[in-house]
């Protein structure tokens, strides 16, 4: 076997183990609402996590895509009387098709340039969602219908756990799949040297665009998720604050490692549930967890505590 | 009369980055007045072990002695100012600010008098850089950018010089020039610790020299016995 | 041998009545509050209240002889933390009635899941759509930004002019009445002859106001919580523009005219009785509530009164009437002991609720203010 | 018609022409060595002939077509495969993944069948990882396949951006300075390295310091001089050239170039 | 021609205070090639303690003081607990960290002062200044001044003082700039240090206009952020061009296309700036070597 494969199998298999154990540890209501709330986050996370931990590359503005997704979701039915799942469907394709768009030319910027240029992106989609009153409903947000599926009501929390948790699992084998393929490690290789990559034949350009145009599908996707399970949205699925918690979700889970995003988004899903029983310092103490994890566990949590159990494993 | 002390005495010194230890226990003193060349193959530490005696890499065990004291626990700008100043690989120059500029910071931690007479002394070293004073480091060809690295560190005024590679991506007829002046630089009372890749050049030089490999001294000796010696001769010197 | 022990069994209870009194259950009372975020002005003093009165009344020996344990979660002003904490309420903390929500979006986000649960929803947001059309379990205590549009233009018809320039921020509670108002405007025979925005934390609007200027305006109307409006009212004077300026209930805390400082003077706004507490007609139906609540907060939190935390007492009086009149804790009893609410006076106005109005404020719940000298001048 | 020819290139850097009228040309299975002092537009002309730079003037033809201004990954398609002066190795990879990244032209992509994991996906990491293996056996780096590139040490590294190229299956390899930094025996076996790839028939132009090097494995010498082809010949005529050795080679060098004779 | 001069200064004053916080996070920028998203928390700092010192009754110089000596203190401690630890960490990270350390500002800021907005009094009183037809704010021109003062002192510092290029030179080479003998823990502390006070200053002087509350750094940084990539990161000068023109394309914007969209406006002006030139206005354009 591949070591790629068994990684992969490594992978999946502990993310469908918690998948099973979760329900069973936590059967509340509320605990599997918190709990699916993480997979979508992780879904999110997981696209972003290929744009930054795989290819280097910073988005500030990705809760843009979500946005996007969220939105149509909830616009679909309510102005063209689709149905919330053929809508969910065309919010993915328009999400992949800004960022195709608009992909190129921002690319093109490195560092805290493109840093910049994606937070603008979200800023304006945000504006969007806030501003056209009529068509989004304004800043107060907007419901979303029941989804039905066959006739089926798809609602109560156990349903959308297992929802939104294979759909993370298929996510994840998606992501996994990637990394470990042609496209995947010009991915990689261009995270480390764009030149190098570019003079053993890497299209660099393309191939960012490819994995930006699937962070965005992939946002849009938990975007989308989202809407139908909480059946309510406002523009703040699209805000700056939630595109700095989406980085967040990634550089402290691990950035690179598939299961470091899937850890990053449910710590910062579950940390401020935790965190209010703090009250008035619940701020102060999320402020600095963030900074304890970071310094201590600088690559992140999940490859932090892989080299931690490797180097006392004795030689 | 008992020799005068080593102006430095590295001692069990370990070193290195990460999980990887690069140097390995390494025992060496260097005398007043002396050129000492440290030569080996890339990645057997020469360039860690310099950074450990200028303090920019901490040490794991060992001591490093200067002038007699125990100097291990001092940060980089305090061992500058005991004297022991490093000319790094790569020069590592300031790029965006003026050769004027970078040779006054060389002198940071020295008084203003001095630095006028050291600045007159370093363009008279180096003609060169009196005429390119005011241009942006970063614009010297490669020679020149040596020269002001070199230039730099004199202006420190340096008891122990630490040379990382001085010729490394110069011109043969460059590389003969830059060590004519280490040359006359021990002629002028400086100490010289150099570490060098064209080991012949670096070892005839040399009144004392050590081969390292992978993090330990495999051969030492005057520079003169080390490029006789037919050992070092056939894996080091590719002669 | 049914009826003996039935008889037997009351006996038991009405002689362990006291004891059970001290071993009984406390009525769980939830709440998620914007305390901190943007909405953190309003927020803040809505969880001072809660506190404060959940202590007194507890002091007092609670309701139905059962303590009141509150539970509050602070949303941040994010109505997707909001739909999550009440379903926390909801799942977790199985309380039995809300009082909460400070802005209409983490309101309108919290309603599916508390209906769903059909747990007595009481919110302290103003937006109209919360209770129109009317939802079984949600109530809302604030005067809606629709009747303070309203009230404006009663005012604004009163002085003779009809050309209105509106501001509003883009954000909750100024976009939401900004829409109200552009809905009111030709019902009350007012033209809006000029609609600018800006956005939250926006500090200079003088491009805005310059435009307003330009437009031919008669008075200028800021729907905005927050420092919004005191930029907006400081602009407006530093512009030297002469035209009378209307701010909203939204700004109805004393921190306004300490914002806005000399400029504020001239301001006019609806805002409930409470600003004004001192200067009601003895026989004011409200003059005492308002006035004992204003003591009892100031001299408790050292901070001056807002309309903000008002909203919450009445929230929270409310409830505690329902529950004691519907004698149980069970959702529906509580909520049809709601919409039954007559004659309740609170420091919004005086409530009387149907099935058809869970909020049971008429415009004579709102007083015209202008602000006169650094203070609230009660003007009808 | 040779397989790459430069012609009268000409670039400049804010004014400061870095390259004036400089050409040269390979032919398969030749040697060409640029050699020349710091500055005099060696790196330069690789980054233009490559695709990094854009020249003001000149053109670039591979085997005969014009391919002047066409962006590195299209002249990699084309047959030109490059190493760098200062390391550019994917150090978040493992050695044998760096070579396999090399295989990049040779693989088929399907975005769909990879994020599926599809068997042909599969098979197809299998051929690159096998082809990466036998070429770093090939550079004597078999045994390391499996470790991170950044625990390799310099004179591996050398060698491992070579395999890379050699990946690309290249008809012509540019190497920039690839003894840099090499004690001498590294240096002789990345010599014996550039002998056998020439061998095999692949053009090789490099640049390089080391006169020794240079003089052993050449064809023919190209010397710059500040942007400008000084001389062009085989090595015995170029050491010989007073020119030369005026403006390059000095004493050091004259011997280390008539050492290696 | 009146409208124009009213936009043109609105556009100013708010440039001004993006332009300081610019500044701050290019000395920052250069000094660590850490990004300091805290930079908005000293702003904030600037303005609530001195807000709070006038409360409990000192004269405003003393408050503002005071408030400068506490941002500055903030910035050390912020260097010191939490940057220096991370030394090594990725540029991403280090983003994170100083996120996380605004966060942890702003919590500790609702809970020592409160959760209100608050105004302090023009330092010169509120009647405006009559120019060309429009009125000007006197504390906008304390802005204006201001500004134009730190940035003329700051200039002065790094290319006349020796302390100064030694800053310079840290941010130039670390390496060398230890191998010289600069203390560069200490220059990155200074560094830290001018950026807080820089920005407590920005604070004191705008919150006559602005107001403030324990939550306005957030949406600072955001802006400021902007600007210093507008210009060019890393470019003292490119700072305050990107700070000015990002306000006055917002008043620019407000006044004459649309005021919902005038942050789109500004933000899309950013993009298109970036994708002509990718470094920035003002910023280096290196040629890659390789």
């Amino acid at each position: 076997m591949a070591p790629g494969t068994r990684t992969k199998l490594l992978v999946l298999g502990a993310l469908g183990l918690v998948l099973l154990l979760v329900p069973l540890l936590l059967p509340s209501a509320f605990h599997l609402r918190v709990a699916a709330l993480v997979w979508i986050n992780a879904v999110a996370a997981l696209g972003l996590a290929l744009l930054m931990g795989l290819a280097g590359q910073v988005s500030l503005g990705h809760a843009g895509f979500m946005g996007i997704g969220a939105y149509a979701t909830a616009l679909g039915p309510k102005h063209l009387g689709l149905d919330p799942l053929l809508s969910m469907g065309a919010g993915i394709l328009l999400a992949g098709a800004l960022a195709f768009l608009v992909g190129r030319p921002i690319l093109r910027l490195k560092g805290h340039y493109l840093a910049v240029a994606t937070l603008g992106l979200g800023i304006l989609v945000h504006l969007v969602l806030v501003s056209e009153v009529p068509t989004t409903g304004g800043p107060d947000g907007i419901q979303v219908p029941r989804l039905e599926l066959f006739g089926i009501r798809l609602v109560g929390p156990e349903l959308w756990y297992w929802i939104t948790g294979i759909t993370l699992l298929l996510a994840a084998w998606l992501a996994l799949n990637l990394e470990d393929s042609s496209t995947g490690r010009a991915l990689r290789a261009l995270h480390d040297s764009e030149i190098a990559a570019s003079v053993v034949g890497v299209d660099v350009a393309r191939a960012k665009l490819v994995v930006f145009v699937i962070a965005a599908v992939y946002a849009a996707l938990a975007g989308g998720l989202f809407a139908l399970f909480n059946r309510f949205v406002t523009p703040d699925v699209a805000g700056f604050l939630r595109s700095i918690e989406l980085v967040t979700m990634v550089v402290i889970g691990g950035m690179g490692s598939i299961l470091g995003a899937v850890v990053g988004a449910a710590l910062l899903t579950v940390l401020p549930q935790a965190l209010t029983l703090f009250h008035d310092y619940e701020h102060a103490v999320l402020g600095l967890s963030i900074i304890l994890f970071m310094v201590f566990l600088r690559q992140g949590i999940v490859p932090g505590l892989a080299a931690l159990v490797t180097r006392r494993r004795p030689a | 009369m008992p020799p005068p002390e080593p102006l430095l005495e590295v001692r069990g010194l370990r070193c290195g980055y990460g999980r990887i230890e690069a140097v390995k226990g390494v025992d060496l003193e260097v005398r007043e007045g002396e050129i000492a060349a440290l030569v080996g193959a890339n990645g057997a530490g020469k360039t860690t072990l310099l950074r450990a005696i200028s303090g920019v890499l901490p040490i794991r065990a060992g001591s490093i002695r200067f002038a007699g004291e125990p100097i291990e626990g001092l940060r980089p700008h305090e061992r500058v100012a005991h004297g022991i100043v490093q000319v790094p690989e790569g020069r590592q120059l300031f790029a965006p600010l003026s050769v004027e500029d970078n040779l006054r910071l060389g002198a940071f931690r020295r008084g203003r008098e001095r630095t006028e007479a050291n600045l007159a002394r370093v363009f008279a070293l180096f003609p060169q850089l009196a005429e390119r004073r005011d241009v942006p480091a970063g614009a010297l060809s490669g020679g020149q950018q040596q020269m002001c690295a070199i230039g730099r560190a004199l202006m420190a005024g340096p008891r122990l010089l630490l040379l990382d590679e001085p010729s490394m991506g110069l011109a043969p007829t460059l590389v003969e020039q830059i060590l004519a002046t280490v040359a006359r630089l021990r002629g002028e009372g400086v100490t010289v610790l150099l570490v060098e890749q064209n080991a012949v050049a670096a070892l005839s030089l040399a009144d004392r020299g050590w081969v390292l490999e992978t993090g330990r001294i495999a051969h030492a000796g005057s520079g003169r016995a080390l490029l006789d010696d037919p050992a070092v001769k056939a894996a080091y010197l590719g002669l | 041998m049914n009826r003996r022990r039935l008889i037997f069994g009351a006996a038991t209870a009405s002689f362990l009545l006291p004891v059970a009194v001290v071993a009984a259950e406390p009525i769980k009372i939830g709440s998620f509050l914007s305390v901190t975020g943007p909405a953190s002005f309003l927020g803040d003093p809505e969880k001072r209240t809660l506190e404060l009165y959940v202590e007194k009344i507890n002091a007092a020996g609670g309701v139905l002889g059962r303590k009141i344990e509150l539970v509050i979660y602070d949303d941040g002003g994010d109505a997707n933390n909001a739909r999550t904490f009440a379903t926390r309420l909801v799942e977790s903390d199985k309380v039995v009635a809300v009082v909460g929500g400070t802005t209409t979006a983490t309101t309108m986000a919290a309603i599916p899941v508390l209906e769903d649960a059909q747990i007595p929803f009481i919110s302290l947001a103003g937006g109209i759509e919360i209770v129109e059309p009317v939802k079984p379990f949600t109530f809302k205590t604030p005067h809606t930004d629709r009747m303070a549009c309203e009230k404006i233009f009663e005012d604004v018809k009163k002085r003779g002019f009809t050309k209105v320039g509106m501001i509003s921020s883009t954000a909750g509670f100024g976009a939401s009445m900004r829409n109200q108002c552009l809905k009111v405007a030709p019902e009350r025979g007012i033209q809006i002859v000029a609609d600018e925005r800006y956005a939250p934390g926006d500090t200079d609007t003088t491009p805005q106001l310059n435009k307003i200027k330009a437009s031919g305006a008669e008075v200028i109307v800021n729907a905005d919580f927050g420092q919004g409006p005191a930029i907006v009212t400081r602009n407006v004077r530093q512009l030297g523009l002469d035209l009378p300026l209307y701010q909203s209930h939204g700004v109805a805390s004393k921190s306004f005219i300490d914002l806005a400082g000399p400029a504020a003077e001239g301001v006019r706004l609806p805002a409930a009785a409470m600003l004004v507490a001192e200067q009601l007609p003895d026989d004011d139906p409200q003059k005492k509530v308002v006035l004992d609540y204003k003591t009892t907060y100031e001299s408790t939190q050292k901070q001056p009164v807002s309309t903000f935390g008002g909203h919450a007492y009445d929230g929270l009086m409310l409830l505690v009437r329902a529950i004691e009149k519907a004698g149980s804790t069970d959702g529906v009893k509580i909520r049809d002991a709601l919409r039954a609410t007559k004659g309740f006076v609170g420091t919004g106005g005086v409530v009387n609720m149907s099935p058809t109005d869970h909020m049971g404020l008429d415009l004579s719940a709102f007083r015209m203010l202008e602000i006169r000298n650094g203070n609230w001048k009660l003007l009808y | 018609m040779s397989l790459l020819e430069a012609r009268g290139i000409g670039i400049a850097f804010g004014g400061l022409r870095a390259l004036d009228g400089v050409g040269f040309a390979v032919d398969p299975g030749e040697v060409l060595a640029i050699i020349g002092p710091n500055g005099a537009g060696k790196t330069t002309l690789f980054n233009v002939v490559t695709g990094l730079y854009r020249a003001q003037s000149g053109e670039v033809r591979l085997e005969g077509r014009d391919v002047t201004g066409l962006p590195p990954h299209v002249l990699a398609a084309r047959g030109l495969a490059r190493t760098f002066q200062n390391l550019q190795i994917f150090f978040r990879m493992s050695a044998l993944e760096n070579v396999m990244v090399g295989r990049h032209l040779k693989e088929r992509r399907r975005l769909w069948a990879e994020l599926l994991g599809l068997p042909s996906v599969l098979a197809e990491n299998r051929a690159s990882r096998a082809r990466a293996l036998e070429l770093l056996a090939f550079v004597g780096l078999a045994e390391r396949a499996e470790e991170p590139a950044s625990a390799l040490p310099y004179g591996a590294l050398k060698r491992l951006e070579i395999a890379r190229a050699l990946a690309c299956e290249p008809k012509v390899l540019m190497l920039d300075e690839p003894a840099a930094g090499c004690n001498p025996v590294e240096t002789e076996e990345i010599d014996r390295l550039i002998l056998a790839i020439a061998r095999k028939g692949t053009a090789v132009v490099l640049v390089e310091h080391d006169m020794k090097l240079v003089m052993r494995i050449s064809d023919r010498v190209l010397v710059l001089d500040q942007g400008r082809p000084l001389a062009e010949g085989t090595p015995q005529q170029v050491r010989s050239d007073p020119r030369v050795i005026e403006a390059y080679l000095g004493r050091l060098g004259l011997e280390a170039a008539h050492a290696a004779a | 021609m009146v409208e124009l001069v009213q936009l043109l200064f609105a556009g100013l004053t708010t440039g001004a205070v993006y332009a300081l916080v610019a500044l701050g996070f290019t000395l920052i920028f250069q000094a660590s090639e850490v990004v300091n998203f805290a930079q908005g928390e000293f702003v904030m700092l600037g303005g609530m303690v001195t807000v709070f010192a006038m409360k409990a009754g000192l004269p405003l110089p003393l408050a503002a003081l005071l408030a400068v000596l506490v941002a500055v203190a903030t910035g050390l401690l912020l260097h010191r607990l939490a940057i220096e630890p991370a030394k090594g960490a990725t540029v991403v990270t280090l983003i994170i960290v100083t996120i996380g350390a605004s966060i942890l500002i702003r919590g500790l800021a609702q809970i020592v002062f409160d959760k209100q907005f608050h105004a302090l009094p023009a330092f010169t009183g509120d009647e405006p200044i009559r120019l060309l037809g429009a009125a000007i704010l006197p504390q906008s021109l304390w802005v204006l001044g201001g500004a134009a003062a730190i940035v003329l002192g700051l200039w002065l510092f790094m290319e006349r003082t020796l302390l100064g290029k030694a800053v310079r030179a840290t941010a130039a080479n670390r390496l060398a700039a230890e191998l010289v003998g600069i203390d560069t823990r200490v220059v990155l502390a200074l560094a830290f240090a001018v950026s807080a006070a820089i920005g407590a200053v920005g604070g004191i002087l705008v919150t006559p206009i602005t107001l403030t509350s324990y939550a306005v750094g957030t949406l600072l940084a955001l802006k400021g952020f902007a600007a210093a990539m507008l210009g060019g990161i890393g470019n003292p000068v490119g700072a305050v061009v990107g700070g000015l023109l990002l306000g006055l394309l917002e008043s620019f914007a407000a006044g004459w296309i649309s005021s919902t969209y005038k942050d789109g406006v500004a933000f899309l002006v950013i993009l298109l700036v970036l994708f002509a030139l990718p470094q920035g206005l003002l910023g280096r354009r290196a040629v890659e070597r390789v």
